[in-house]
């Protein structure tokens, strides 16, 4: 890895002569939010930019995504595939989110890999934008082992504000990319901004499963909503529903998000539903990404980008949840309720909230 | 197609392709993918033997649009089918061992598949006895009863049936699986238990013959979740840390018990 | 794929024709009792009125859910006419008068949604009344013509999905 | 400590101590220490955790429709607002069992925009309240106060009323686009409660399952009729949304509509119909 140095204006020159011969995806404000979406003027970029309330994923994995085209022939069907993706360049994309990307690699790059993903993973450059202060209040890269400055996930990490940035090439595809822009020796890494949260992630998968049967989720989903914000928001969410559907005279096959905290996420034609209740989708959530996706892949499917706890309308707060794992009594699996069983959700903040 | 039961068919699907026809293998327990245009696509147990070649089975229930779908289409219609996928019984350890296997309702098509690899002549005594309990809400209801003659009449093998409302023409058990097992009292020794129905039958029939000896070694089942991909990445079908798509669909209850509350 | 514009017929794949007369997308709900007969009556008196209108026969205009008519405006109408008995003459007795209320309300904010409310119209039409029927769809489809055609909420794949206009 | 959370507190402990109710549904302090988020107290000692300040955006009505909760006896705190849903499920028929409604007089709540800004403003929905004390409630916390005048609750909708229909169409169509489908908006709002919502129904399948700016069109445009003359303008769909969709607009253009004609306002009064509901004969409705 080299550093190197980039004014503002070279930035800017440099991402025009990107945008001219790949799609340029980047960091814009739309209605007073940030969202990843193709540049038309350069000047349109963020460059500081809070975080993304849609994670960079949509990129490489859509919201819906059209596996093939459906014709209907004379007792026969002709089944075609989409048009293949350009060369595209994500800029802009924080460590954690690309981190996030790493750990969809995992899933979605085993085999038998996933052609649209793979293709499109293939045909992307990652240009990082590393921190230059907390972007969410609720965000704790750190304590899963990431950083606000992390290089490792992306092609090429720019670090830095204002009118210099430090540029970072991680990778030959990031060089080649590099190529042609006006490059100064020397940079310097801007000191990390430092994080507010630590949250205990150690264990946890233990943890989960110890706290299976607890009614402590019972609790937590009290006043859970049942919407899918938090794995739509999720940069490490993957789940989705494949279906038919009709448009305009011919059928397609979508491949759509979906979320686990939907009642009709697990439910079978037939009526039913393995998790029926709030308590066992909300586990659900916790223990995919602490317990079950460790266990498959090796790493936890978690990037503490915060946006999960920083989004939901209820405040169900993924920092808390991990820390009140950590303290939960549980007994051993099959013992049902805990012994104290109204355990209220959110001890770990202690008394401080209890006066108003 | 066969009318199995009367919401319930038997597809056999020829395989387009003679060279895919050719090399396609697969094992007792494994599940396929069955797509109809234009309405989707969901996962089917295969209820089929790969050997000796014949076509590929599918026992479907008529439960939500795409089974209507596949109901509703006429012989020699096209369809899609990807797979086979997941696991299978392991068929080769049972050899030597009694089986016990219990359907309930469309859970007997799964199961089809495992009685009907025993009861072929060449390999029959290689396995102990064979006893079989299909129940079923009515009579109507019993799939398979073109085959139960040839179960029947297989040496060392026992087929019982019942129903949970019988009818004017019903000779036979009027009772709950559980009642069954409990009042046939199949024994543990050296033996297996194959169960596959409705939560709600095998959670009372596992409870049966655990109280019976049966350890949760021996119970063997096969799961159904909703399932989208087929191959581990739709996130959909796992129970507990086990993906029925990868892991599954045939199970130990020791494996997944921990989890049932999530099945 | 180029899209139509006020000016610019368009046949029903949605590709422009510029030698096409174009006809506008009509979709009519008619209640079983007196429009449809009305719209049977017109047929039989051999009155002509514009093929553009595609006919849904629903046992009551009470039964027309909102949904139908936004669905048709999804999916590309141009127009939708509801038309039923006239009020107080119901087969069901009130369905009509719900129908009403429904009618002016879903008028409203399918206009803030930037549908005109010329788009969309209720009429009584008795099933005496095959000449008022086809008056009434010379005049809404005249109406509807006049507007031009609605850019539908556009289909399939977005610009934030592959191979679309932004690549 | 508040006089409104020392009254919610004992009202709470009483209600819990004489199992009157097997829990109350209220506000706790969140987990950034600041915000309010719903509190489940089913103890005496829990209700003590329960707070009430201008932070308590939500309408926690919601959690009564909820079918998990089919059979409980519940207490609910309800600002005034929210008490105008619970009259809207009464006569609607959502409670055949016991609810006892705390309500709070309400101070008006704050907008906590997420990207800091000015968060300390009253909500829009605030600004225009003319309703302080709950209407219809079992138990009242707070002093009941002489209510000002009515407020133009529909200025918000003028800017938007003033363009052209493809102006229209272009504006809402960039709002959808961005909708994700997550469903918070329909999630958490009480007059959304329906087994089977026709966005998700397979048979017919009226929506489809594309994330994409027809169907989303689709499901707001029915999603907002259905509320037609029944949403009571908490705005919560609007807070809620990850992607800012205007969506009190859409509910708001229909509150509008509903008044002037029908001079109706949902959960105001429990012995009238809801427009929807019922018809006057007479009535020509501006119609040849």
């Amino acid at each position: 890895m080299t550093a190197q140095r980039i004014t503002r204006q070279g930035l800017l020159d440099w991402l025009n002569g990107v945008a001219a011969k790949a799609t340029l995806i980047a960091p814009v404000r739309v209605e007073g939010i940030y969202l990843f979406r193709p540049i038309v003027k350069i000047e349109d970029i963020a460059l500081d930019y809070s975080q993304s309330t849609v994670p960079p994923k949509e990129w490489l994995f859509p919201r819906s995504d059209t596996l093939f085209t459906i014709e209907r022939l004379d007792r026969a069907y002709e089944l075609k595939p989409p048009a293949a993706a350009g060369p595209r360049v994500l800029f802009g994309i924080r460590p954690c989110d690309a981190r996030a990307l790493a750990i969809l690699d995992r899933l979605f790059l085993a085999e038998p890999a996933d052609n649209l993903y793979e293709e499109r993973r293939q045909n992307t450059v990652l240009v990082g934008l590393a921190c230059a202060r907390q972007q969410l209040p609720e965000c704790f890269c750190t304590s899963l082992g990431g950083g606000p400055q992390e290089a490792a996930n992306v092609d090429v990490l720019l670090a830095g504000a204002g009118e210099a940035y430090t540029v970072t090439v991680a990778t030959e595809k990031g060089q080649q990319l590099l190529s042609g822009a006006t490059l100064r020796d020397g940079g310097e890494m801007p000191p990390a901004p430092s994080l507010s949260n630590q949250v205990p992630t150690a264990g946890m998968a233990e943890r989960l499963r110890l706290a299976f049967n607890s009614s402590y989720w019972q609790r937590l989903a009290d006043r859970c909503l049942g919407c899918k914000m938090c794995t739509y928001l999720c940069p490490t969410c993957h789940c989705f529903d494949i279906r038919d559907c009709d448009v305009g005279g011919h059928a397609e096959r979508v491949r759509c998000w979906d979320g686990c905290q939907s009642a009709l996420f697990t439910k079978l034609a037939g009526g039913h539903n393995p998790r029926a209740s709030k308590a066992a989708r909300l586990r659900q959530f916790y223990a995919h990404k602490y317990l079950y996706f460790p266990e498959r892949f090796g790493v936890t499917q978690c990037v503490g980008c915060g946006r999960c706890a920083h989004f939901c309308p209820v405040n169900i707060d993924i920092r808390e949840t991990l820390r009140d794992l950590q303290t939960l009594e549980v007994c051993p699996h099959g013992s049902g309720e805990t012994a104290r069983r109204r355990e209220p959700v959110g001890a770990a903040f202690g008394d401080s909230r209890a006066s108003a | 197609m066969l009318d199995l039961t009367p919401d319930m068919k038997l597809f056999s699907l020829r395989l387009q392709d003679p060279a895919v026809a050719e090399s396609l293998h697969y094992e007792v327990g494994q599940f396929a993918l069955v797509s109809v245009f234009g309405v989707g696509e969901a996962a089917f147990d295969i209820s089929s033997l790969d050997a000796p070649r014949a076509a590929l089975e599918f026992a479907v229930r008529r439960v939500g649009t795409l089974t209507e779908a596949l109901h509703e289409m006429e012989e020699g219609s096209v369809v899609g089918v990807r797979g086979p996928f997941g696991n299978c019984f392991p068929m080769a350890e049972y050899e030597g061992r009694n089986l016990v296997v219990i359907g309930g309702g469309s859970g007997m098509a799964p199961l089809r598949s495992v009685v009907n690899y025993v009861v072929q002549p060449a390999r029959r005594e290689r396995f102990g006895q064979l006893l079989i309990l299909n129940g079923a809400r009515t009579p109507a209801d019993l799939a398979f009863k073109h085959e139960f003659e040839k179960w029947a009449s297989s040496p060392q093998t026992c087929l019982e049936l019942t129903v949970d409302r019988g009818d004017d023409d019903w000779r036979g058990r009027v009772a709950l699986i559980p009642d069954v097992v409990r009042e046939l009292k199949p024994s543990p020794l050296d033996c297996v238990a194959i169960v596959c129905g409705p939560p709600i039958m095998i959670k009372f029939t596992l409870k049966a013959l655990k109280d019976l000896g049966f350890a949760d070694s021996q119970l063997v089942g096969t799961v159904e979740t909703k399932m989208k991909c087929g191959i581990g990445k739709c996130g959909r079908c796992n129970v507990g840390d086990k993906y029925v798509c990868l892991d599954g669909p045939v199970f130990t209850f020791a494996e997944i018990g921990r989890f049932l509350e999530e099945f | 794929m180029a899209q139509s514009t006020a000016d610019t017929p368009r046949t029903r794949a949605g590709q422009v024709e510029p030698t096409a007369i174009w006809q506008p997308r009509l979709v009519g709900f008619l209640c079983n009792w007196c429009s449809f007969a009305g719209a049977d009556m017109a047929g039989t008196s051999r009155l002509t009125y514009p093929a553009a209108i595609r006919i849904i026969r629903v046992p009551c205009t009470g039964r027309v859910d909102p949904l139908f008519v936004a669905k048709a405006f999804q999916r590309g109408a141009d127009g939708v006419l509801v038309a039923g008995c006239h009020p107080g003459d119901c087969h069901y007795a009130e369905g009509n008068y719900y129908m009403r209320r429904r009618y002016v309300l879903l008028r409203d904010l399918l206009e803030f949604l930037g549908i005109e409310r010329e788009r969309f119209h209720l009429e009584w039409v008795s099933a005496s009344e095959g000449k008022k029927f086809a008056r009434v769809v010379s005049e809404f489809t005249s109406q509807v013509a006049a507007l031009g055609p609605r850019e539908p909420p556009r289909q399939g794949p977005t610009e934030l999905e592959a191979g679309t206009s932004n690549e | 400590m508040s006089d409104l959370v020392t009254g919610i507190r004992a009202q709470v402990r009483d209600l819990l101590a004489r199992r009157r109710v097997e829990y109350v549904v209220g506000y706790e302090t969140g987990s950034d220490g600041v915000n309010a988020r719903p509190f489940f107290a089913y103890t005496t000692e829990e209700a003590d955790r329960l707070v009430f300040d201008n932070t308590c955006t939500h309408n926690l009505t919601k959690y009564l429709v909820e079918p998990e909760r089919r059979g409980s006896t519940i207490g609910v705190v309800v600002k005034p607002c929210d008490a105008r849903s619970l009259t809207v499920l009464l006569a609607e028929h959502k409670f055949p069992r016991d609810v006892v409604a705390i309500g709070v007089v309400c101070p008006g709540i704050v907008q906590r925009t997420r990207e800091g800004g000015d968060g300390e403003a009253p909500q829009a929905r605030c600004q225009v309240c003319d309703q302080h004390t709950p209407p219809a409630c079992d138990i009242l916390v707070g002093e009941a106060t002489a209510e000002g005048p009515v407020l133009d609750q529909f200025a918000r909708l003028a800017p938007l009323e003033a363009q052209s229909a493809a102006e229209r169409s272009a504006f809402w169509s960039q709002q959808f686009e961005r909708c994700l489908r997550c469903y918070a908006c329909r999630q958490t709002c009480p007059q959304c409660y329906c087994d089977e919502c026709f966005a998700e129904a397979l048979d017919p399948e009226w929506v489809g399952v594309r994330i994409g700016r027809a169907e989303n069109w689709l499901f707001h445009a029915i999603r907002c009729f259905h509320l037609a003359g029944r949403c009571i303008g908490c705005d919560e769909c609007e807070r809620v949304c990850p992607v800012k969709i205007p969506l009190g607009l859409l509910n708001r253009k229909l509150r509008k509509e509903v008044l002037d004609r029908f001079e109706y306002r949902a959960g105001t009064r429990s012995d009238e119909r809801p427009p929807l509901e019922t018809f006057r004969k007479e009535e020509k409705l501006d119609l040849a």
